[in-house]
């Protein structure tokens, strides 16, 4: 049993307190704009120079004026506001953002991560990653699956790939658990239901700490 | 009396010193949303040489920065995020060793930008301190955090894409096409600015790009 | 629902931790002109000690500022011009040695302020190379010109005087009162804004102040 | 015969090529504004935020909200702007600003100025001079007379007060001669009528050099 990239989604959603900022990063991060929950309000910057970004554009109704950082056509809330380039980032490094979700290739038990950046013949592109990862509050990482394609662990003692921010990272959401990053160490605070720990130990890189109340999580479909 | 409108493409890159080869090139946008589209096509038929592109992006498709690019004018980009879907004429000459890149965060571009034409000739910033954008950049400790000390960007031209402007030059933008207009608007020995549409007069507290940044305007209709 | 506008000036005051003593506090405004003058008496009469306060001036008159340093509150001033032609409090209390200063070029207190707001730790500028407003400072050459290096300025409070406001925060300013309150906003732990009116909803386009700067806000109605 | 303070106003507006932005110092540099010439448009900055800035406000019909740096009710042209304190002082620093006009304690023949300081017990306020003479393209000098009230010379070959900027100077206007400071020191291009070079010399602290076709300056009331 594991969690969908929605249910994922959906559990960070609710784990983000009524009046944050929040910057959601390209691909899966973009997927909690559509579950946030009723109860409460929070904000969406999108580094190009909006907050209060709102849903995607209708297909046929795009206005291309208003894009977020994946160049995609979205839609501006009420209370929102625009900005030029170097106030939008001075939100971001100045700590106005309380929290940046992104994905990621490899996390650190001591909090660096690796998201920018596979060597290889490609020009290397970073985009506003290394500035939201040094900058934000709080730096949550969604990762759509705890292993790689190849089984390797994403959730490491040490990052192998060109970093991206050091000592950063406060919390990973993955398809089995839910992980914070603490001083001294991964403190694992939610598990898939049916999961023994030492199952999820060796799909980890780095020593689990488990919480003492540590959740179970069910799958959306099967929660109650 | 001041009036920095033009009626012509003509008019506007003449007997300009600052369109040079090895100049250093600001094209404001980001993505497709706020680029002047028409100015880089102004600036490709001069078929200068060795030119220095500052840019968030490397150009996409087969229009705009990319045909720069293809043109060979090009020898250098600046930019965060060199790579899309359809970068394909930037990454095959890349690829070929023909054209040069720095990655930089794309908050420290734009600070960067804003600090040339703020007058403040470096500065430092937590962004990418530990990764491998910074090899080589001085790093400093304040207050018990690592900084990394950057360098301010300063140009001969800029190519600005604006939706209002009067004759002062005094511009508006239109929501995420602001982006690094602004900024860039600042950094460059001379700013040549599309304009959506001129206008009598920008009131005084909508005005976002003061006309003393502004040397010459050319309205170019809506672009999209 | 996010709502940052308070009824009273109790509420606005209230359990709020950065209101310490020997906090560091950003007062807004030029002279008379755009001065969070409500604020600054609910300020003193708190009662606070060993308060920092930046401001470009040392308060004049018997009111807002100069009552503040007149009540004990205030250990240092951080200013550019601590002196008018009604600045006796200030000054007298300056002569007998009660009260500290530490005078910055106007400029250099503008961007101190704003590195502060936007996580950039030192900056380098021209301003005041060569005079005693630069002694002990590190100097520096870049292509040839000497700088100062300055370090930011970040608060516990920033008390700021705003034109309208929405229940987000985003705020706009009238004319020449907007001066240092824009870019106080951003500097510090909690900014308490008085508002002249509140209205529903700040245009996107006109935001010149986005909420995520603004902690709480109380309408004054106009100040003259 | 010398010059009245208004007919220095009035010769110092005439050299200012159209177009042009100038920022106008308290005291005497505020009389240019009277005194543009119908045949051109330039623009005054006023370092509290707004571009643009126009004649002083009616007596009466003061507007709080619209002062200059001098802290008096003034007006806004049209075609002017407001921004806040930092963008206002990065247009100096970063250059944009053609000319800075002040008035001046000692200038040198070396281009330092001193003109914010005399030692003494009151508190020293800067305000924003030495960010304009550090910034300005053009730092011109006013002197309402050549020498002091006790006959000293003002221009000297080292400033003995404590400096507001270094080798920044490059135009002084006195009631008795135009003179530029260049590289190798002090050029006199304009000289009142009836003045013996030797003694405009003895005026003056440092060796003067005569322009091959130095003008000769009349009081306005007197000149053709």
């Amino acid at each position: 049993m594991k969690l969908s990239s929605v249910d994922i989604a959906r559990r960070v959603a609710s784990d983000i307190t009524g009046g944050s900022y929040v910057n959601l990063g390209i691909g899966m991060p973009m997927l909690v704009s559509d579950h946030i929950p009723d109860d409460r309000e929070f904000i969406l910057h999108t580094e190009n120079g909006m907050l209060g970004m709102g849903p995607a554009a209708l297909e046929g109704a795009e206005d291309w004026d208003i894009v977020n950082a994946g160049k995609q056509a979205v839609s501006i809330l009420d209370g929102g506001s625009y900005f030029h380039h170097a106030d939008s980032f001075a939100m971001i490094r100045g700590g106005h953002i309380d929290i940046s979700i992104l994905g990621a290739y490899e996390v650190a038990a001591n909090g660096d991560i690796a998201n920018w950046l596979i060597p290889g013949p490609r020009p290397p592109a970073v985009g506003g990653a290394m500035d939201l990862v040094a900058g934000a509050k709080q730096v949550w990482v969604m990762l759509s699956s705890h292993v790689s394609k190849s089984g390797e662990p994403k959730v490491v003692e040490r990052c192998t790939l060109p970093l991206t921010g050091v000592g950063c990272v406060n919390r990973v959401y993955s398809d089995l658990a839910i992980i914070d990053i603490v001083d001294n160490g991964l403190i694992v605070t939610a598990m898939i239901e049916g999961l023994e720990r030492e199952e999820l130990q060796t799909k980890t890189g780095a020593t689990l700490n488990f919480a003492p109340n540590c959740e179970v999580l069910k799958p959306f479909s099967e929660a109650a | 009396m001041i009036d920095k409108r033009t009626q012509s493409m003509s008019e506007m890159m003449a007997d300009c010193p600052d369109l040079k080869d090895g100049a250093t090139v600001l094209l404001g946008g980001f993505g497709d949303t706020g680029v002047a589209v028409k100015l880089i096509d102004a600036l490709r038929a001069l078929g200068l040489s060795d030119l220095t592109v500052v840019s968030n992006g490397a150009g996409g498709g087969e229009y705009g920065l990319a045909l720069l690019i293809q043109s060979g004018s090009v020898g250098k980009m600046i930019c965060s995020f060199p790579r899309s879907s359809d970068s394909k004429i930037f990454e095959e000459l890349y690829a070929a060793g023909k054209i040069d890149l720095e990655t930089v965060p794309q908050g420290t571009l734009a600070e960067r930008i804003r600090a040339g034409g703020a007058g403040i000739p470096a500065f430092y910033t937590a962004t990418a301190y530990g990764t491998p954008l910074a090899d080589g950049k001085e790093i400093r400790e304040f207050d018990a955090r690592h900084y990394v000390m950057e360098r301010a960007i300063r140009a001969d031209i800029a190519l600005i894409h604006a939706a209002t402007g009067d004759r002062w030059g005094n511009l508006t933008y239109r929501a995420t096409a602001r982006n690094f207009n602004p900024v860039m608007a600042t950094a460059a020995s001379t700013t040549l600015v599309e304009v959506r549409k001129f206008v009598d007069m920008v009131p005084a507290e909508e005005v976002i790009t003061p006309g003393i940044f502004v040397d010459r305007m050319i309205e170019v209709g809506d672009y999209t």
